[in-house]
């Protein structure tokens, strides 16, 4: 009988809600979603095409411009690849610091995971919040490498140096409040009805879906897939320690939210593990100044970052140089989703659908 | 104390007509002075209330909130208005130019209207209206097409749909704020808000009709576009919806009005449920304003605290819960009203 | 019940506000900064042995200097330092390889430069350095030049690293004769060092610390040599 | 006979609510008519003030300044797709102009016979009474309860209906 126009909605790159220079183009029927265009690259820096004009040691710093909300992790996939490559061994001590390293830029990607989508959703005081409590891992990061936000602390090899001092009483103190900061998100912010009618039943994205689109990490967990690179495929030295994957079952925005308290959760146990066994010792190991792989040689070597799995594909030339490095991000391929998620929501899901895929436009477009 | 507002009036009345003006003409020239009080108070107590906003939702994020210019930060909103009074009064080039122009300023004067009924203390209403209360609602509704004349004006598809939300929005709620208010004027047997008053003289109302405050409150809190309503904004999602392509004084111009019609729509709850300028000890325009601050703290806390509603559930509220509920209120309160009679009360 | 999470959230909220703030006036109230804070990159004129690691550490080009050397000298003369900070990672990899901790990180963070061309830091030769060896010995390089952020251990240290360094360059056979065993391996790294400053300073530093560590490294720079010659020879 | 206050308010009011009127018809924007349109409301919703019948001069605000023209406006920007300048040009043919013409002339002489029967320029009786709302309430829940309840009951099916329609659309 009627007949309704769809037009389209361009949300970004210029927009509060996107996470950077993201750019969706939706196509709205009234206030429906009919379909989601997402346009990436508004924030290629060339990382990859870097990477071969630099030694190997020189492109450490580089890594954390990926994913700069959780450093330490896109370093650590880095320096491991490199040293898959070389067959470096790392010192006992140096793969604990790294474990706990990681494992607070897990907690602190997280934190910031909760309070954008609380804010993104209109609660501004979430946000605060969760900034507040990621400031102290932001000091532990300072205390340790001297860098709050990129910190460039590990090296092929091992770490920069040993953990100073002070270091162990804060990230004691830390984990004991960690549990009263997760009370107090989910009292705030998970706990919210309205925030749960804004998330449930929204974005929902099914177990079959997500491993067709190669989604990975908590967004793939929340689908409710058992699979984490540090039990489906342990890297360094995660076979150490006992922590559970928490699992979603319906995969919506809600699901996508209360994995990620949870993996705060569980991250923590892992710092108390490591924190319990860490022996002493060196944390650089013996590496040569100067680093020349096998001429073409090559190694994929992938962990479990904070947004899913992110790889690194190294090709040796035997210089000292990398001939191709290629990194498999997370958020990349997270993103693709998007519209999947979104057709048929509303406007304002869209905006709730952005935020539980938690990308990081510095590592999708590279 | 208590007379001191009255006694100037009275005052300046009789000076002017000793000066051998005819009365009717002293009373035209003490109402439109009377006029540029209250919007003198309004521009006041926006100042003050936009800085309170911004230092409650500091305190709340246990942050320090706007400390740099004067004690606490006090000046922080003149200097902002002296900015954005100074700045360029940028009008986009594809815009409907005379709907965008005079659209804040439209809402500003409607928003300013609605303080004509609205008792400020003993026999200080501006106008005693004997619908002083329909008055308010009918004059408040006019704000939509304010809303509607910015979004389309500015020729901005954010804009049109933060337009079309809150009107969309604001015509819901009216309903059940106008229902909401039916109790009250039940109870009351008056349209005007002085007898309403003096009607809560032994009983604030908010005692005799929590549920119908509680729906008022709601459904006022949806009119003011505040948070956690606050669609046509919706900073996340729309960018800014309506007001998107303004700036300068004409985005201020919509600020002030949002903030008036905020003090209106407190003053107003604090005069139908809260006893209005009734209170010991103090004079009455003394209580009506702390009653609104403290209504008006509430609305902010609610703002800071939840996270926006989705614009179907929005509507879904006001349709199958609020008017349900407020129409069954009215129904039990007539019942009630019927039962005390028969009782003899 | 429906609206319990909405007490909860509003409670929580009012908690915090009669809490204290957790920000600080900044510039009235300075932030704490950790020991290890990377401020800005400085630089210690009078440490630098030009070796240029640094700059070969560097990803992004932020450092460069210019020398000069003066005949019959042995070592180049530096005259200026640049440290590019516009560029900067803040990575610490130049500060890592630096042998004689010439360039490390204050904690001073403000960095904002009006000018474009501010944000270079160029550090020119203090005409202190320049003075003869007479003056020097008179004592008057302790009072002219001044480095305050030497500690008194580290001003011993570098003594000794500039006469371990001297010795090295006059007198390789007999230095080297302790780390080294074969005259052969001697004779080559001689020839390394004279090649190759920073070789020398490498082993001078190495000699003045870790003996048995010396031993390996000069070991593996001969046999690196070596292997060299061979294969040229092969060819 | 002197003007007076009010007969100047009266002026005002009237003459700004025949300038809108006139506003509504010669704007080539439909827009601008709508809104116009909602200018004569308020103007005629003025008048009411005037004449002292306040509760109606209120409900003219409500319904038709508040509601009703912005269901015009939603109406007219949701169903329209070519320019806004280029919505309302008088239509050119000589028939429809004649067709008008007549429609007026017929709606100036029965209003004009109306003016003309009825006792021109003569106030009758006292403005009104000060209690008007509750002489209305007595008046639509005692004398004519009947009447106004089966006007809520029609108004209540045609807010179904509405909705039943409106629905419709969403199944397609």
């Amino acid at each position: 009988m009627f007949t309704t126009d769809i037009y389209t909605i361009n949300i970004g790159p210029q927009h509060p809600s996107t996470h950077g220079g993201l750019h969706v183009e939706a196509l709205m029927d009234g206030e429906v979603v009919k379909d989601a265009i997402v346009h990436l690259g508004y924030v290629h820096r060339s990382m990859e095409k870097i990477a071969e004009s630099r030694t190997y040691t020189q492109f450490i710093p580089y890594t954390s411009r990926l994913d700069y909300l959780a450093t330490h992790l896109p370093t650590l996939g880095y320096v491991q690849a490199v040293e898959k490559l070389m067959g470096v061994e790392v010192p006992e001590r140096a793969e604990y610091i790294r474990v706990i390293l990681g494992e607070l830029s897990r907690i602190a990607s997280h934190m910031l995971f909760v309070g954008s989508l609380a804010i993104d959703l209109g609660a501004t005081t979430g946000l605060i919040y969760c900034l507040r409590d990621r400031e102290r891992i932001m000091d532990m990061f300072e205390m340790s490498s001297g860098q709050r936000l990129l910190a460039s602390y590990m090296r092929i090899g091992g770490v920069i140096q040993d953990l100073p001092e002070e270091f162990f009483p804060a990230v004691d103190r830390f984990l004991n409040d960690l549990h009263g900061m997760i009370e107090e998100y989910n009292g705030l912010i998970t706990g919210n009805e309205i925030l749960q009618a804004r998330c449930k039943g929204i974005g929902i994205l099914s177990p079959e879906e997500a491993i067709a689109y190669g989604v990975t990490g908590p967004n793939l967990r929340a689908s409710g897939v058992l699979y984490d690179l540090r039990k489906a495929d342990p890297y360094g030295i995660y076979e150490r320690f006992e922590f559970e994957i928490p699992t979603g079952q319906h995969g919506d925005c809600l699901d996508r939210l209360i994995v990620r308290i949870k993996e705060i959760e569980q991250s923590g146990y892992i710092i108390r593990q490591a924190l319990k066994k860490m022996p002493t010792g060196e944390v650089r190991g013996k590496v040569p100044k100067l680093l020349k792989p096998e001429k073409g040689k090559e190694v994929y070597h992938r962990i479990e970052s904070a947004k899913g799995e992110l790889g690194f594909y190294l090709v040796s030339d035997g210089t000292e140089k990398p001939f191709r490095v290629h990194v498999r991000a997370p958020s990349f391929v997270n993103l693709m989703i998007l519209p999947l998620i979104s057709r048929g929501g509303k406007l304002q899901d869209i905006i709730a659908n952005i935020a539980t895929l938690d990308p990081v436009l510095g590592e999708s477009d590279r | 104390m208590e007379h001191w507002f009255l006694n100037i009036a009275h005052w300046l009345t009789s000076w002017l007509v000793s000066l051998g003006l005819a009365p009717v003409w002293a009373e035209v020239i003490l109402l439109v002075g009377q006029w540029t009080c209250i919007v003198g108070i309004i521009t006041l107590n926006v100042l003050v209330l936009i800085w309170l906003e911004r230092k409650v939702a500091g305190f709340m994020q246990q942050r320090l909130g706007p400390n740099r210019l004067g004690p606490y930060g006090f000046f922080q909103t003149i200097a902002d208005t002296l900015k954005l009074l100074t700045k360029e009064d940028i009008i986009p080039s594809q815009t409907d130019k005379l709907i965008f122009k005079i659209a804040p300023m439209f809402f500003i004067i409607v928003s300013v209207m609605l303080y004509a009924v609205l008792p400020m203390g003993q026999d200080m209403a501006v106008v005693n209206l004997n619908v002083g209360l329909f008055y308010f609602i009918s004059v408040g509704s006019l704000s939509t097409i304010c809303l509607l004349m910015a979004g389309w004006g500015s020729n901005n598809k954010w804009s049109l749909l933060g337009a079309m939300r809150s009107v969309a929005q604001m015509i819901s709620y009216e309903i059940p704020l106008a229902f909401s208010l039916l109790g009250v004027v039940m109870i009351s047997g008056s349209l005007n808000l002085s007898d309403i008053v003096q009607a809560q003289h032994n009983l604030w109302f908010i005692l005799l009709q929590p549920v119908a405050f509680i729906t008022f409150f709601i459904a006022a809190t949806a009119e003011l576009n505040r948070g956690p309503f606050d669609m046509p904004e919706a900073e996340q999602e729309l960018t800014a919806g309506a007001f998107t392509e303004y700036s300068g004084m004409r985005w201020a111009l919509f600020f002030l009005a949002e903030y008036t019609n905020l003090v209106a729509v407190s003053a107003l709850a604090a005069t139908l449920f809260l006893g209005g300028w009734q209170g010991p000890f103090l004079p009455s325009w003394l209580w009506i304003i702390l009653k609104t601050y403290l209504i008006m703290m509430v609305f902010m806390w609610l703002k800071w605290t939840f996270p926006r509603i989705r614009m179907d559930h929005l509507m879904s509220l006001s349709w199958k819960v609020l008017i349900p509920i407020s129409l069954v209120n009215i129904v039990l309160t007539g019942a009630g009203i019927e039962i005390f009679r028969w009782m003899g009360w | 019940m429906y609206g319990k999470g909405l007490l909860k959230g509003l409670g929580i909220t009012l908690k915090h506000t009669f809490e204290k703030d957790i920000t600080i006036q900044y510039p009235e109230e300075m932030p704490f900064l950790q020991e290890r804070f990377r401020g800005c990159l400085s630089f210690d004129f009078g440490k630098c042995i030009a070796c240029g690691l640094c700059t070969k550490a560097c990803p992004n080009n932020v450092l460069s200097f210019e020398t000069v050397k003066e005949e019959g000298a042995k070592k180049k003369k530096l005259l200026n330092y640049t440290i590019d900070l516009q560029y900067c990672l803040f990575c610490n990899l130049c500060v890592e390889v630096c042998p004689t901790n010439t360039l490390y990180f204050t904690h001073s963070f403000e960095l904002t430069k009006f000018k474009r061309e501010d944000i270079k830091i160029v550090y020119h030769r203090p005409p202190e350095l320049d003075l003869l060896p007479e003056e020097k010995e008179t004592g008057n390089l302790e009072v002219q030049v001044e480095m305050p952020d030497i500690t008194e251990a580290e001003a011993k240290r570098l003594k000794q690293l500039e006469a371990m360094k001297t010795a090295l360059g006059k007198n390789p056979q007999k230095v080297l004769s302790k780390v080294l065993d074969t005259e052969e391996d001697i004779a080559i790294m001689a020839n390394l060092m004279a090649s190759d400053e920073k070789k020398l300073f490498k082993m001078a530093e190495l000699m003045l610390g870790d003996r048995e560590k010396a031993r390996k490294i000069a070991q593996a720079f001969v046999n690196k040599e070596k292997k060299d010659r061979q294969q040229e020879g092969g060819e | 006979m002197s003007i007076t206050i009010n007969d100047g308010v009266f002026i005002i009011i009237s003459g700004l609510t025949i300038v809108s009127a006139l506003g509504v018809v010669f704007s080539r924007n439909i827009i601008h008519s709508a809104l116009f349109l909602v200018l004569a409301f308020l103007g005629v919703a003025g008048i009411f003030f005037e004449l002292g019948a306040g509760f109606l001069g209120l409900v003219q605000i409500l319904v038709y300044a508040g509601a009703i023209s912005v269901l015009i406006i939603f109406a007219i920007m949701l169903v329209m797709n070519v320019e806004a300048e280029k919505t309302n040009l008088p239509n050119p043919s000589l028939k429809t102009h004649l067709w008008g013409a007549c429609l007026a002339l017929l709606l100036i002489i029965t209003l004009g016979t109306s003016i003309w029967r009825s006792e021109l320029f003569q106030v009758l009786g006292p403005p009104a009474v000060s209690d008007a709302v509750g002489l209305l309430a007595e008046l639509m829940l005692g004398n004519y309860v009947v009447a106004f309840e089966v006007a809520a009951v029609l108004l209540l099916l045609a807010v179904v209906g509405a909705i039943i329609l409106a629905r419709g659309v969403e199944e397609e």
